[in-house]
Parts: C-alpha cells; structure tokens; sequence
C-alpha cells in the first residue's frame, strides 16, 4: 500500500510529556508500516502546530494525518479542518488520545509510554484502512408538515403560518378541533373551549399560508430531514369544497339516518349529527358537509339525491373521488393526539349495559352547548339525575390496562363536580386513588371544589351494580367501594355515574409513527428523542412530536409543547441547510441474502426491506451510524463507513503490538 | 488439451468423492475434459505414481478432507508440487468440517477414547496406535495423528475452493468447466457457489425477526413456509454460502453451514452467533439468560463445520 | 517479568469513552493495562472483534456501553448485552475463562468508576494469568509436523 | 528381505495400506494390514444433543 502518514506527538506542554517519553515515541512511530514522517510539538493543536501539519500536506510528504495528543472529542473537529483546508479528507484523520486515557490517569512512565505506542499503532494501523467520505449538506424545505388538526396541530401550524412559513395542516376527520372542540369548559379557569379554540380554527381555515386537508390521511412518507416526500390521502365527501357555502338545506332534507335513533337521551351523546349528509358540529372548519357513504340512501340504494336536489350550489358531487395530494417538506410535526379508553371492556362497571353509566368524554358532550341535550345533565330518561358517581383512573394506573397516569382526569373529574353542582342540585362523589392537581392553578381549583359540597372518597371502585339490598336503593346504580380511609366497603348509590376513562394513542399511530421513522414505546406513545432535554425532538431529524400523542397531557402542556416544536422547526429553516451524519452503514446489493436480520434492529428505521429485489437496503439519510446492523450482519454485507471492520481488525493488531 | 487432474481425500469421508461421481452422465463429459492422474477412492494409483510426477504436471487438484494427520499433510504438500492449481474441495478441506470438531479436544483425548474407553472396544491391553512398531520382527510405520485439525490452507497454498459438505454435484461440474475453459476467478476465490448467503436461494418466506425462544427438532414442528429462524429454529443460513440448492431446507432441515462463511468474513461462527443474539427478544440480562438456556451446545451449532477455521481454531488446551 | 495483563476496550462514544475522558480531566488514577478502541455504540461491538482481540494477545476484553435505557442510539446497549451473553456461553469451550470478557455500562459522568471498573478488571485478569492464545496454538501444534514435510505453517489468523 | 507397499490401497472407502514382507524365496512371509486415518468422531459426538448425531455420523463415511 502507498499511504503515506503523519504522525504528529504533542506533548501538551508536560501534561503528556511528563509521563510519556515522548522520544521513544516518536522513535517506535517511525518503525510503524506506512508512517512517512513523525513529528513531536509542544502543542499540536496551536497555530504553529496545526502550521506544521498544513505544510507536510501542502508540500506533498504525507496524505494521512495520526494526532497522537488529547481526546478526539477535545480536538478531532480542530484537526480534521486543518486537513480539509490542507487539501485531505476529513475522514483520513486518526487521532491516539494519549492524554485523556493515557498520561493523566497512569502513574508508571514506562507503562504509559508503552500504552502510548499501542495506542498509536492503533491509531496509524486504522489510518492505512480509512476512506475518504463527502460530508453531506442537505437543504430544508421551508414548508412543514403537521400531522393532527386538534390543539395541538392548530397551536403549531399557527406558529408558523404567521412566521411566514407554508404548513400543510392534515386532519383525519372531516373537520379540525381534535378533542377540545367537544368540550364545554376547560380547566382549571373554565373558560369556554369553544370560545377560545373557535378563533384560531377559523384563522387556520382562512391562513394564506396553511394547506388545509381535513377529512385525510397520511398514505406515504419518504426522505429524510429538510427533504421529505409526502403523500396525503384525500377522502372523497361527495361535497365540493369551494361551491358549498354551508347552508345547510342538505342535511335538513336528508332523509338518510347515519346514526339509528332511540329513546334513550345517552345514546345520541357521542354521536354528533344524525344525518347521512352532515356537518361534524356548528363551527366547524372547514364548514363544509360531508356524505357518510354507508349510511348514504344514494350509495347504498342507489336512488335518493336528494341533497343534490336541494343544493342552490351544486355544490354535491356523488362521482367525487379520493384525492392524492403530494408535498415536499423540510419537517414533520407529528399531533396525533389521543382516544379515550373504551370502558366496556372493565365488565364491572357495566358500561354499554347499564344505561345512566357513560364515559368522561359523553359526559363532555352532554354539558357541551351545542350538544344533543343543548347542556343540560340528564338521565337517559330525560331526567335529571339526584346523585352522581365520578370515577376516577378507568384503564389508568392498572396493571391490567395502562399502567401509566393519565394526567388529564383528575382535573376534569373536578371540572365535572363543580359543573354538576352549578347546573344541577345532585350530589356529587368523586371516587379516586390519589388526587393530583399539580397545575398552575389545579390546586387552588380542589381547594375550591371542597368548598363546594362534593364528596370525595378515597378508594378504587369495585363495582356498578344496579342489584339492590339496602332500601334506598332501588332503580339507583349502586357504587361498591372500599373507603380507603375509613376502611370499610361502601355501597353508594347514585343516579349517574362517569367513568374517568384515560387517554390512550390512538389507532393508527403505529402506522404513522412507522411512516415518519418513529419508535412506539411500550405503552403505545411516540418516543421522545430525551425525556428532559429533547422533549418534541425524536430520534430522526425533522420530526417532532407534540401532544398527547407523546404521553397524555392537558390543553396548556400540549400548546406549550406544539409552540416548542414551531420554534425548533424555525429554526431548521433559519438555518436553510443541515449537515448530516457521514460515518453511516450501506448495504452491498451484491452481498445482501435478505436474511432480514437486520430489518428490526434500527432504531431509526432506516433500514427497510426491498421486496422487488429482495434485499434490504439502508436509507443514509436516517441512518446515524450507530453501527448495530454491521455488528449483527452475518455475511458482512453491510458496512460501517470510518468504522469498517478491516479498521477495526487493524486498530486491534495496532494496539496490541506493543508490550 | 485434455486437463490432467488428481483427485485426493484427506481426512474425508469420501462424500466430497462421491458428489463428483454424482454428476452422472456429466461425468462423461468430464472425462472428456480431463484425464484423472490421482482418484484412490475410484481408481488404482499409489502414492509412488504421485511422487514420480514431475512438478507442475497436474493442471488441476483437488483436495477434500482436513489435514488430521502428517500422511495427510505429506499428500497435501505433494500434490501442491504436483499441480498448478490446487483447489480444496468441500467443507473439511475449507473449513475443517465435522472432523474438526476434534478440536475441541486433544489428541490425547481423542486417542484415550477411541481406543481405551469406547463402549465397543476390547483393548485390555491398552494398545494405543504406534507411529512406528514392531511386529513379527518387521518395522511398521504409520502417520503421526496431529493435535490440531487443520483446514487445507493452514497448510499449503491454495487457489480455490469449492465448499459444502457434500458440494453440490452439478456445482463441481461448473467450476470444473471454468478450469477447462480458463475462466477462473481471482486466486483466493470461492467457485462452485453463490455470492450470497442462502437465504438469497431459500425458498421459504423471510420477514422481520424477533425471536423469544429457541426450539431443538422434537419441540416444535416447523411451518413449513416460513423461515426458520423466525420460528425459533436455528438456522445458519444468513452465515451461510449459497449454492447448494438450499438442499436441507427443502427437507425440512435449517441450514447447518456447512457451505461456510461469505467473502471476508473473518469467523463465520461468531458471526452467526451475534446474528441470532441481536434478533432476540428479551432485553433485561435474567430474561436473556433465560432465553439463552434454550440454545443448547453452542460452540458445536454455531461452528458446526467450521470449528477449525474459525480465528482460535481449537479449544486451549 | 510479572506478568502485567492486557485489556483491549470497546467504549461506546457516548458514555464510556466520554466517562474514561472525564477520568482523565478529573485524573483519577487507574491501571494502565486497558486500550481502548472508540466505537460510536456498544451495539457496533461485533463479537469477533472481542475473539480477535483474544486471539491477538489480548487477556481481558471490556465493552463498554450506556446504561440500559441511557443508550444514545436507543437500544444498541442491549445487543451488546445479547451478544456478550452469548458469547460468554461459547468461551469455556474454548477453554477460556468468561471472566476474561466483561461488559459494563458506564456513564459519561462515571468518570471515577471507570477507573474502578478497570481496577477491578485488571485484578482479575491478573488472578487468571495470561491468556496467551496464540502461543498456546502454537503449543498445541508443535508435533503437528510431517514426517518428510516442512515445518507447518505458524498460524497468521488472517482475516479471511 | 523384500518389503512391498501397497499404498494405498485404493477403489474402496477409507485410508489403508498393505506391507507384504516376501522372504528370501520370495514368498509371502508376512503381511499386515494398517489403517492409517483416526478422525475422532466417538470423542467428539460426546454430549452431542440427540438430534444432531444422526446428522454428524453420516460424515464417518460418505461413500
């Protein structure tokens, strides 16, 4: 081999002179293969050193660089420049830490002089296999993409609209509003959600520069940081966007039945508007009908129209099909949100089954305005109700659902009790584990709230029953529950009872989270590139994550996190161009059995099979160069770059040569 | 030119032998490329006839087998002389094969139990193989049984070699042919297989993995569209050379490596090794252990053929 | 000479290399016996590299990885902890001792207890005496010799 | 006294040689037999898991 390397000693004044012989040194550096010169220096990383080095390259004596001085992580970008302005790689530069983890922490001279030579054999050993590699700048698209139109999605697109940035803003269902749309107050101020969230839909909807897609799903993410390709998918609602001017004589006149009705009052809470044509709710955004297919007298039948028949518009549209929309992004926030947890499945709380039991976010709907029962609190009956179980941690705090808390109902179960009293004389009980109320201002509310004659009993309800044995209690719902504090089993019985369901990830988050390269923790949340220092960042650049799609979170937690991800988003625009990782792995086509092996082992998924040529095949722009999959792939097809294992195999016979 | 060949088992089993004569009709056509100067296990030369060779006179040899003992080593450097290019030939000559395993022990061991303790030995004399006897008055001699199994490039040159164990028929066919039509490779090459791991040829459906548990044959039967290894089996594929026409798994069988390991890897046991350990399930160092209990005789299934040629080669003695 | 045992280490960028630099800032005095080859993750640890390592002369071999869950690329830690107790398994039939390969995870701000986990690993290697690989190959092949042979060929351990 | 070596013998499976040691009339006076190929397999199929040893003795003979 032709190489021809520096090595250059630095003795840092005596703090590696002092322990190692530096002239023994330099004197076994120049017996090693490949060494052209070796030089020593009071301080190689001064501008006389880095001078020495620029003119051994310039004048055409060497074309590998070994520093045998302190750490890497002190000075291998210092001397690495001064290879790239002298004209040689940066990734053909070899640094021997012989201070850090040699002459400051040894106190045999002999023994550290000799470790100094191993480590410099290492050193010039690995220098003879390095390649050079580009150093990769890649551009950011300026425009953004955000994944959830709820607070959270609404709060970041805002952020950069206003900051002059295009946002792609993509919302599943038909209009934007997410969860906070469907409440009445919020906590801990009870300001009227709608009253504050309206506003900002509207501004979104009217946003020059947001791209609203409501009523779609992501189909497709490709590229990487400042250049990712997106595919949306546009459902057809069979109304045309720009004609409509939401009159509303459609869903008047429809005869179809979205929703089947029956007497009971609960049974339309969740259910919103019944027609086959219909608008999500009253502010929505965009305020544009849409056509539920299955319900739908027209497609189901085959005759009907009748919304055709009565728009002024013609604005209906039935040949309307699913639109693909395609976008090139520089990030990607990801607002996903949440669900609640489904309670029929905890059997003794008999939700579905008895009538007066409904869940936190029915109960929302109930007190909601511009819900079915126009906020009134009642029975299903009609009635109001005397007495109202509140139950707290329903599928939170349970080993056998979600382990974690959902940080979110304690609070409102509060915000109920306290609207229960205002808008009715029932008595209310607040059944819990532990109350936290650790909010600005969360506690202050308890303390209220004990002020206003609610009940609180410490204990995890056992059972709903509606199976009477003391008087009294006849056609009530009867709480079983052991009183933690007073130890005793109580038999409470109520009207009504709410079930403090938890938040969950909501379905389809794996299969976004795998689009955007992002990992799913155990309890089903996207994970967070650090917990404390990188909290809407994730591990692969440019997509962030906000909301309750991370972990549950209240409404001032979520615009926090949603103004953070804006701002760290901004500022990869700012920037316009982002170097990326060079020292990746790649896969040899020619090599690669598509054993698969290594498909599950990226933390980045940047590793993804290729059926058509049945091999798997590395995307470098996410690859960060961890080097798992070359470790663990059984017929070396794949590559670590600056960490190959010729480099590796010479850094162990350098290091061991000397005694 | 017809090729002048030799043929010769070392440490064999006179498999590698009869893949050759597996080619069937094609064996014709290789007669007609070749005159064989050297084949003990099918025609009648002796070693003299090897010896009177002159040097270079054989165009091509093929060695099988491992090199176990000094008659072997002798054979092996003679007709390294003989020939101008030497090619080994199958798994024990590549890699140590089976035999190999030996390794594991010392000869000492090795002799103590074939000699002295087994079941089916009478030996109450304790004779024990001498290199040189005497019997009836005459001086006898026999090879000196080495410590070590050593793969055929431990110790002569070798230009080429054909792995498996047996290699596949029609495989020594075609590398037969690049020889007669001077088309071999570069010196150092593997011919006669695939440049891929055998997953490239196996035929069953490979996805993701994840594996939580180890099964041994009797445990658990395979399904039989599926990869192996994802169903728990052991399967040496992925460290595996193709080309052997994915003979074991088309039989029910995960691949047991006898085709070795891939350009320039170094070992392809370990390899293997890291492969299974980094698709298993459990994170936590009880749980691994636990799941770990489930791999039995590791050293044995992961070098299952290649104990020899793997980077320390034998157990310390 | 007393013998003096070699340690090849494998330190993750992140943690165990940042924690031996710290010991060095801190100049926490430890043995000189440990070398170390920087990787960016345990999970880059390929176990040949630690039978390499064996083979070329070294008596112990210490990885160095991130806390579980601390791991800077996520989970590569627990490969290497997959792969290292694997590995164990196979050694002793090899004839070597386990306790000739360590793992530790050590932090970037253990800069102290690096230091004691190369104390400790450098006492017990000493208890083990030298590995000595390659000689005992050597050894083992000494009347491994062809009647009318050459000498056999000393073992390279090239990679093939 | 004239010694002939057949080595090998050859056409069937496995390593052998004969030594024939003729007397001076040329007559046969002693012959013997020597199987000079020992490969291990009773020591090394030892602890073997059960359903690996099918598999590993079919390499004492190929033939």
């Amino acid at each position: 081999m032709a190489e021809r390397i520096g090595v250059y000693v630095c003795h840092c004044g005596t703090n590696i002179a002092g322990k190692v012989n530096i002239d023994e040194v330099v004197k076994y550096a120049k017996e090693l293969e490949n060494v052209t010169l070796v030089r020593d220096y009071k301080f190689m990383c001064s501008d006389p050193g880095q001078a020495m080095i620029e003119k051994d390259i310039k004048a055409g004596v060497i074309d590998r660089v070994v520093v045998a001085s302190c750490s890497p992580l002190m000075h291998e970008n210092t001397f690495r420049k001064v290879c790239e302005r002298s004209g040689v790689n940066a990734y053909l530069f070899a640094m021997a830490n012989i201070r850090e983890q040699c002459s400051w922490v040894h106190l045999d001279e002999a023994a550290s002089t000799e470790k100094a030579k191993g480590l410099i054999a290492a050193a010039v050993a690995r220098s003879t296999w390095l390649e050079p590699l580009e150093k990769r700048v890649v551009p950011i698209n300026p425009r953004t993409l955000v994944i959830g139109g709820g607070i959270a999605g609404i709060q970041a697109a805002l952020d950069l609209a206003e900051a002059g940035k295009e946002v792609v803003l993509v919302e599943r269902d038909p209009s934007i509003g997410g969860h906070m749309a469907k409440f009445d107050k919020t906590f801990p101020t009870l300001d009227c959600a709608a009253c504050i969230l309206t506003p900002r839909m509207v501004q979104v909807g009217q946003h020059k520069n947001i791209t609203l897609l409501s009523y779609s799903e992501l189909a497709e993410v490709s590229g990487y940081v400042g250049n990712f390709k997106v595919k949306v998918r546009e459902k057809a609602r069979y109304v045309d966007r720009d004609l409509c001017n939401g009159c509303g004589m459609c869903w008047e006149k429809c005869p179809g039945t979205r929703v089947p009705r029956k007497g009971n009052v609960h049974e339309k809470l969740s259910l919103g508007p019944t027609t086959s044509i219909y608008m999500p709710f009253m502010q929505a955004v965009p305020a544009v009908p849409v056509i539920d297919r299955d319900t739908c007298t027209y497609f189901q039948k085959g005759k009907c129209r009748t919304c055709e028949k009565v728009c002024e518009r013609h604005a209906i549209k039935f040949d309307m099909e699913d639109r693909i929309h395609e976008f090139e992004v520089g990030n990607i926030i990801i607002a996903a949100g949440l669900q609640t947890f489904d309670p029929s499945v905890m059997k003794r709380y008999r939700y579905g089954i008895l009538p007066n039991v409904v869940t936190a976010l029915e109960f929302e709907m109930m007190n909601c305005a511009a819900g079915s029962t126009n906020g009134k609190i009642v029975l299903a009956d009609g009635s109001e109700p005397k007495a109202i179980g509140i139950l707290h941690c329903i599928g939170s705090r349970d080993k056998d659902y979600h382990e974690y808390c959902s940080r979110v109902c304690c609070m409102y179960a509060l915000k109920f009790a306290h609207l229960i009293k205002e808008k009715t004389k029932a008595e209310v009980y607040n059944f819990y584990i532990d109350l936290r109320c650790f909010g600005k201002g969360y506690e202050e509310f308890y303390d209220r709230l004990l002020g206003e004659d609610v009940r609180f009993i410490r204990g995890k309800v056992g059972e709903i029953t509606d199976m009477p044995i003391h008087e009294g209690e006849e056609g009530k719902l009867i709480v079983r529950v052991e009183d933690t504090l007073l130890g005793v089993v109580r038999r409470i019985p109520v009207d009504m009872v709410v079930l403090c369901t938890g938040l969950e990830a909501p379905k389809g988050l794996a299969a976004v989270a795998k689009m955007c390269s992002v990992s799913i923790g155990k309890d089903g949340f996207l994970i967070e590139k650090h917990p404390k220092l990188g909290p809407v960042s994730t591990a692969t650049d440019g997509v962030f994550i906000v909301g309750a799609c991370q972990s549950p979170k209240d409404i001032p937690d979520t615009v926090a996190q949603a103004s953070a991800a804006s701002s760290a988003v901004l500022s990869m625009i700012m920037r316009e161009k982002i170097e990326i990782e060079s020292a990746t792995a790649e896969i040899d086509e020619e090599k690669c059995s598509g054993c698969r092996i290594c498909n599950n082992l990226c933390p980045y998924l940047a590793i993804r099979f290729d059926e058509e040529k049945k091999v798997s095949v590395i995307n470098e722009a996410l690859c960060k160069g961890c080097g798992t999959c070359v470790a663990a792939c059984p017929s070396n097809a794949i590559r670590a770059k600056h960490f190959s294992n010729k480099q590796i195999f010479a850094e162990i016979e350098g290091i061991l040569s000397s005694r | 030119m017809k090729l002048k060949i030799g043929i010769y088992w070392g440490a064999a089993c006179g498999g590698c032998d009869v893949a050759i004569l597996d080619t069937h009709e094609k064996l014709l056509e290789i007669a007609e490329m070749a005159d064989i100067y050297l084949w003990p296990v099918a025609m009648d030369f002796k070693y003299s006839d090897l010896r009177a060779m002159k040097d270079g006179f054989l165009d091509v040899a093929l060695y099988s087998g491992g090199v176990r003992n000094s008659e072997n080593e002798e054979i092996a450097k003679l007709l390294r002389k003989k020939a101008k290019v030497m090619i080994a030939l199958g798994a024990c000559a590549q890699l140590g094969g089976v035999p190999g395993l030996a390794n594991m022990y010392t000869r000492e061991e090795v002799l103590r139990r074939v000699y002295l303790e087994s079941e089916s030995t009478v030996n109450t004399e304790g004779v024990l193989p001498l290199e040189s006897s005497k019997a009836e008055g005459h001086e006898l001699e026999l090879p000196h049984l080495y410590n070590t199994v050593k793969t055929l490039d431990q110790v002569v040159d070798v230009d080429y070699t054909i792995p498996g164990c047996p290699p596949a028929s029609l495989q020594i066919y075609s590398a037969l042919g690049l020889i007669a039509d001077d088309m071999l490779p570069k010196k150092g090459s593997v011919i006669g297989a695939g440049d891929r791991a055998l997953c490239d040829e196996c035929p069953r459906k490979k996805g993701e993995k994840t594996i939580t548990r180890i099964y041994r044959t009797h445990e658990k039967l395979p399904d039989a569209e599926t990869c192996f290894l994802e169903q728990g089996f052991i399967c040496l594929g992925p460290a595996t050379r193709s080309g052997c026409g994915s003979r074991c798994i088309k039989s029910g069988t995960p691949c047991r490596g006898c085709y070795g390991p891939l350009d320039d890897v170094a070992d392809q046991g370990i390899k293997m090794l890291s492969a299974l350990a980094s698709v298993m399930e459990p994170k936590e160092e009880k749980d691994i252990n636990a799941m770990l209990d489930t791999v039995v005789d590791p050293l044995r299934t992961f070098h299952r053929f290649s104990l020899a040629s793997s980077i320390l080669r034998r157990r310390k003695a | 000479m007393a013998f003096e045992p070699r340690i090849v280490g494998f330190l993750c960028n992140w943690c165990t290399y940042t924690g031996a630099d710290l010991a060095g800032t801190a100049r926490v005095k430890y043995s000189p016996n440990i070398r170390s080859i920087r990787v960016m993750c345990s999970g880059r640890v390929d176990p040949v590299f630690v039978i390499k390592a064996l083979f070329e002369g070294a008596d112990g071999v210490l990885i160095g990885g991130c806390h579980p869950g601390d791991c800077h690329y996520q989970e590569g830690n627990y490969k290497a902890l997959r792969r290292y107790l694997l590995l164990k398994r196979i050694l002793p039939e090899y004839g070597i001792e386990p306790g000739r390969v360590r793992l530790e995870w050590v932090s970037a701000s253990e800069g102290e207890r690096f230091g004691h986990v190369v104390d400790e690993f450098t006492e017990e290697i000493r208890k083990l005496g030298p590995l000595s690989i390659k000689e005992s190959l050597f050894e083992s092949m000494k009347t491994d010799v062809a009647h009318h042979g050459e000498e056999h060929q000393a073992p390279t351990g090239e990679a093939r | 006294m004239k010694r002939i070596e057949i080595d090998p013998i050859t056409r069937l499976e496995g390593h052998g040689k004969i030594t024939i040691f003729l007397n001076e009339q040329g007559q046969v006076d002693n012959a013997f037999l020597q199987i000079p190929e020992l490969r291990g397999f009773e020591k090394f199929v030892e602890g073997l898991p059960i359903e690996e040893v099918p598999r590993v003795v079919t390499r004492i003979c190929g033939v």
